[in-house]
């Protein structure tokens, strides 16, 4: 075969095959991680009867919802109804392209050369990411719309309008990375951090704070759930999805937890980076790949999500739209303006 | 706003003691009794299935009378023995049919209270609660048969609290006591 | 938050013969010192028990809950404060007054429900409507339905309770106006009895649905309910079983 | 061109059915709200769903085989409606119960008491989003249960108590296990209010929502929680001590603004008073009987009697009309709590928000079993 087209199809093709099974897995296992984490913060045990210790609950569930009926109800807008689990889960998966987990590698030797494991790496990654991930928000207030139910459809409007509105100060928080980092392109963002040896969260720890509040309310999690509130909205905008399309909405929820997640980790703890690159004494450490450091980022950050569905209650939707916008956004604004006074001191 | 409630409003410490509690169940012991291989042991005046003994049912229909909804139902006739020395007639009760409509039960004990006979010809506390069935009616139609001898009525026959606030005494001793006098409770 | 601060603690109504002077001396359990005997003890059974006390001082004395219990009963309470400003305060509104069990019932005429009401909340302080409900008397003369009102007022927790007869076809005016809670409490009877208040801002059903046949606590309704064709799950007693049909029950007489 | 604008699409308002089938309408409360957006202009209770006229059942029953029926009025804290109805039904007898009835029965409504307040708090924070507490709470109140159960063989729809005393005596080591229940309990409210009294969200979700002044609060018959919750301090043990309830110490907590964050604080210190009864009715359990000596068949006289217990969710009272040598009520009504406050929903959310209406039928603590009889 001739370079090219291996270059640019074939290992493309494999690395997106691996890419969505595995991410589609962890998924899957991250509902699996998420009730037995709460069943153990409310002393119970949590599933645990698929499978040695139930761990093969989420494949029951998948299969679950797999074969279960496909209800459409009468009145509902049919093809907005279709439509909408697509618009959710793509943005939610195609983010991945993306985001860099690991640094090039050989495989263990397998390679001759040191190829990328991620997909790819564009200059503007950071932006691209951003603004896929803004349309997911189309799939949630076309889903509550066009269920035809009232309770889905305040779910779409109140879904809209924190989205909207959080994607401003999150915006923020990132512009103060980008001027630390002096780039878009996500793996330049790492290697950054690896050449001022610093994790971007020291100075960075406003603009970590926000960002974290705002992907929390991105991803519609506790405490600012309110577009799925189930005891108010009966599950907001999903109250009519069933079977498989439900199973959409819930896999794009999780992914997006885990994409926020590995931008956590990306810009503001090192990503594949182990603690301290620069300090040779910690060379040990090095044991651990790469990735498994990024994974246990993510893990943590994760694991912090879960913590704070398992403590906390739900804020109302107009303290919602105060936090974002009366709080968060005058704050995030002040820290771009003091990074990109410290950028400009420092490096001249 | 003063400094110190600005402050206080941007480091959450109200949110963290949260945090802290809950973080610290998540090593503690659970509470979680896994069902059908652990099995929390009834208390001894729990009231649940019937048991029902014939033998030592006076027919005095009390209990049909106490039942506030009405779901003891009895049949009886009366029978005349002649004592084939004497010739003197005897008469004697027969129950026909003993029903107890389970499905409506409520299960508040009334009928085991107002049982005059020594221990309880109906008592409620048989340790038994598992009683679903896949049918409504039928099945939860117990007749006289089916109150003497479905699973495990044997098991503990009567654990009728004393009045006094004592145990019940062995219901397994109670059950012989009962049989040596030859179903002569009354 | 919880600073104490105790209400005053009166007799459950002043003017019932005061029960707690009359217990029975009894050394060796003071927690066991009996205190619930009936709030309405009349004057001559305290003066009984205090003698029986004192003649069985050496003997243990016996304890109320072992003796045959003692039945309140009526008493003319015409003495009684606020009925006495109620014949003042409004004129002819009260028909009688009868206490029993220390609880005072003024009976008022149906047309002067609504002034007596107004009065006591606002002259006499019974800012608090209790509860509102009536009774079937089918067969009685002066009227088919008893209507009972039971105020409360804060400042001595004094209750009263007043008592309006209306017939089949006669309605009575609302008190909503003056309690705001007796609307739903009104809304029920009228779902409960058929009884119309006058004046009402939304009589309608509350309990049972629009349209339901009947009113379910009227005496002549039956017991066993109407049929509705709500009943999902029927009754289905194996043969011989279940209750005994009146053939049956003819049969074995 | 004088004169208001006219609007160029047309602006509805927006009518939601809120339940019957709702997780947070605590049973089959329907509520119809006429909407502004998320704003509550008009809300509107639909009650009757679970109406299965108890107070009919009750003129056909003798006055101990009504008690089962009570138990299922509200049936998260049995224990206080048989405690009203055996009350009512002494007073028209004459009847008066051995002291060692009336503390166990102080116990047993103390106990119920607890349990339905963290049941209470428990669905009160799943409304608010707070789904740990439910987990917490239902540990303690499965504790509770045992030791009902220990005592009367029943869990939840107990029939405790008959008239004239109590049909059994507390089993052996009952009040050892029960003395050790609430020495533990006050620990267990703290990790609650670890877990809600100081959360900011907690208390933006609750202040000031569904405020109801003391006047209104009387006016609407409020009682229980959401009358202390306003600031009146008036609660029938004390008003009109039954049982033994003069001879124990405890305090009412009210509150300030009579908003949902202080209806919470009372019940939770509710609770902890609850807990102080219970220990000094532990300590003071006298010996003797627990039955008076009462006929077989009760008889009652020509009259009426109203008496009222103290339930968790407000003033519950029972009221008898009786006729001359009657085995049973002429006519037995029940002043259910929760119907009359429920009365007041709409007074309490209007202008709110959806969000809002949620916490507040949370906070006025209803059980539909008990509105609609």
């Amino acid at each position: 075969m001739d370079q090219p087209l291996i270059q640019f199809i074939v290992i493309p093709l494999v690395k997106i095959v691996v890419i969505l099974a595995v991410l589609l897995l962890i998924v899957a296992y991250l509902t699996f991680a998420e009730r037995k984490i709460l069943a153990y913060m409310q002393v119970r045990l949590g599933p645990n009867r698929v499978g040695p210790k139930g761990w093969l609950q989420p494949i029951a569930d998948a299969f679950k919802l797999l074969v279960k009926e496909d209800l459409v109800p009468a009145k509902a807008e049919k093809f907005v109804f279709m439509l909408a689990p697509g618009l959710i889960i793509i943005p939610a998966l195609l983010v991945w392209s993306v985001i860099p987990f690991a640094p090039d590698t050989t495989l263990f030797g397998l390679l001759k050369q040191p190829i990328p494991p991620y997909l790819t790496d564009i200059n503007i990654g950071l932006l691209f990411l951003l603004g896929v991930s803004g349309v997911g928000v189309y799939g949630v207030i076309l889903g509550g719309w066009s269920s035809n139910n009232k309770f889905s459809l305040m779910g779409g409007l109140r879904s809209a309008a924190q989205m909207v509105s959080y994607e401003v100060p999150m915006g923020f928080a990132v512009v103060s990375v980008i001027l630390m980092a002096g780039s878009l392109s996500l793996v330049r963002i790492v290697q950054a951090q690896q050449e001022a040896h610093l994790w971007f969260f020291v100075p960075g720890i406003l603009a970590l704070a926000i960002y974290f509040c705002c992907g929390v309310a991105e991803t519609n999690r506790n405490p600012f759930d309110l577009p799925e509130a189930e005891s108010e909205l009966v599950a907001g905008f999903h109250t009519e999805y069933s079977g498989m399309k439900f199973a959409l909405f819930f896999l794009a929820e999780y992914a997006n937890m885990l994409v926020i997640g590995s931008v956590v980790a990306l810009l503001f703890f090192g990503g594949w980076l182990r603690p301290f690159p620069s300090w040779g004494w910690l060379g040990f450490l090095d044991i651990i790949p790469p990735f498994f450091w990024f994974a246990g980022k993510v893990a943590v950050v994760i694991f912090i999500y879960m913590w704070f569905r398992g403590t906390f209650p739900r804020y109302r939707f107009d303290q919602l739209m105060h936090i974002g916008w009366k709080w968060l956004l005058p704050l995030s604004l002040a820290n771009v303006v003091i990074v990109a006074l410290g950028v400009l001191l420092l490096k001249g | 706003m003063a400094l110190g409630e600005f402050f206080s409003k941007l480091i959450p410490t109200d949110l963290f003691a949260g945090l802290a509690l809950t973080g610290g169940y998540f090593f503690k012991k659970k509470e979680t009794i896994q069902f059908p291989e652990e099995r929390v042991e009834p208390a001894d005046r729990f009231r649940g299935m019937f048991g029902y003994d014939v033998d030592r049912c006076i027919d005095c229909h009390l209990c049909a009378m106490a039942c506030p909804i009405d779901i003891i139902h009895i049949r009886d006739h009366t029978e005349v023995d002649e004592d084939p020395e004497t010739g003197k007639k005897k008469k004697r009760k027969v129950i026909d049919r003993y029903d107890v409509d389970i499905k409506r039960c409520m299960f508040c004990s009334l009928c085991e209270e107002a049982c005059p006979t020594d221990p309880k010809s109906v008592w409620l506390t048989t340790k038994t609660f598992e009683m679903a069935t896949y049918e409504r009616n039928e099945a939860l139609y117990f007749t006289k048969e089916r109150l003497m001898s479905w699973e495990g009525v044997l098991a503990y026959p009567g654990a009728v609290p004393p009045k006094d606030g004592g145990l019940p005494e062995d219901p397994m001793a109670r059950k012989g006591k009962g049989s040596a006098a030859e179903g002569g409770v009354a | 938050m919880t600073d104490e601060k105790k209400t005053p603690q009166p007799e459950e109504k002043p003017n019932a013969t005061p029960a707690g002077d009359d217990r029975p001396a009894e050394a060796g359990a003071p927690a066991a010192t009996p205190s619930a005997a009936p709030k309405a003890t009349p004057p001559d059974e305290a003066a009984k028990a205090k003698a029986a006390a004192k003649a069985k001082e050496a003997a243990p004395p016996k304890q109320p809950w072992e003796e045959k219990p003692v039945p309140p009963v009526h008493e003319d309470a015409a003495d009684d404060p606020d009925v006495a400003a109620l014949r003042e305060g409004v004129e002819g509104s009260v028909e009688g007054a009868d206490r029993f069990a220390g609880q005072v019932t003024v009976a008022v005429p149906r047309g002067k429900i609504v002034e007596t009401c107004r009065f006591l909340k606002e002259q006499r302080g019974f800012a608090f409507l209790v509860d509102l409900t009536a009774a079937d008397w089918p067969e009685r003369e002066e009227g088919r339905f008893d209507l009972y009102y039971w105020l409360h007022r804060f400042e001595d927790n004094r209750r009263l309770r007043l008592k309006a007869v209306v017939a089949e076809d006669q309605t009575i005016g609302t008190v909503s106006a003056v309690w705001k809670t007796a609307n739903w409490m009104e809304r029920e009877v009228y779902d409960m009895f058929g009884i119309v208040f006058e004046g009402h801002p939304n009589l309608e059903r509350i309990l049972t649905w629009e349209g339901f046949n009947g009113h379910p606590l009227r005496k002549d309704f039956p017991i066993e309910g109407i049929d509705t064709g709500a009943a999902i799950y029927p009754d289905v007693f194996p043969p011989g079983g279940g209750p005994e049909t009146a053939e049956e029950e003819k049969e074995g007489a | 061109m004088a004169g208001p604008l006219e609007p160029l699409f047309d602006v509805e308002e927006m009518e939601l059915s809120f339940g019957p089938q709702h997780p947070a309408t605590h049973g089959v409360l329907r509520v119809q709200l006429r909407l502004d957006g998320e704003k509550i202009m008009d809300a509107k209770p639909i009650i009757g769903y679970l109406h299965r006229g108890t107070e009919k059942l009750f003129e056909r029953e003798s006055f101990n085989q009504c008690i089962p029926h009570t138990d299922r009025l509200d049936y998260i804290a049995a224990p206080t409606n048989n405690e009203g109805f055996v009350l009512a039904a002494e007073k028209l007898l004459g009847i008066t119960v051995p002291p060692r009835a009336s503390y166990i029965r102080m116990i047993l409504a103390e106990l119920g008491r607890i349990s339905s307040h963290v049941l209470w708090l428990a669905t009160h924070a799943i409304d608010l989003g707070a789904i740990t507490p439910f987990f917490y709470t239902f540990r303690e109140r499965e504790r509770i249960l045992d030791l009902f159960e220990e005592y009367c063989g029943a869990r939840l729809t107990l029939n405790a108590m008959r008239v004239g005393g109590l049909p059994y005596d507390l089993p052996d080591g009952w009040v050892e296990r029960c003395s050790e229940l609430i020495d533990s309990l006050p620990k267990y409210f703290d990790e609650y209010e670890t877990l809600l009294t100081e959360n900011r969200i907690w208390k933006k979700r609750t202040i000031g929502i569904g405020v109801i002044s003391a006047e209104e609060a009387i006016d609407y018959g409020l009682t229980g929680p959401p009358l202390r919750g306003s600031g009146v301090r008036w609660d029938i043990r004390k008003v009109f001590p039954y049982d033994r309830y003069d001879e124990v110490e405890f305090e009412i907590p009210i509150g300030e603004n009579g908003d949902t964050y202080d209806r919470y604080l009372v019940r939770m210190e509710e609770m902890r008073q609850s807990v102080r009864i219970i220990r000094q009715c532990l300590d003071r359990l006298p010996d003797g009987p627990v039955m008076a000596k009462v006929p077989k068949v009760l008889r009652a006289q020509e009259g009426i009697v109203y008496a009222s217990v103290e339930a968790p969710k407000g003033e519950l009272g029972y009221m008898f009309v009786t006729t001359a040598k009657s085995t049973q009520p002429y006519r037995c009504h029940i002043r259910p709590p929760s119907f009359i406050n429920l009365q007041a929903l709409p007074a309490m959310v209007e202008g709110h928000l959806v969000a809002d209406l949620v916490a507040v039928i949370g906070t006025l603590d209803i059980v539909l079993g008990e509105i609609d009889r």
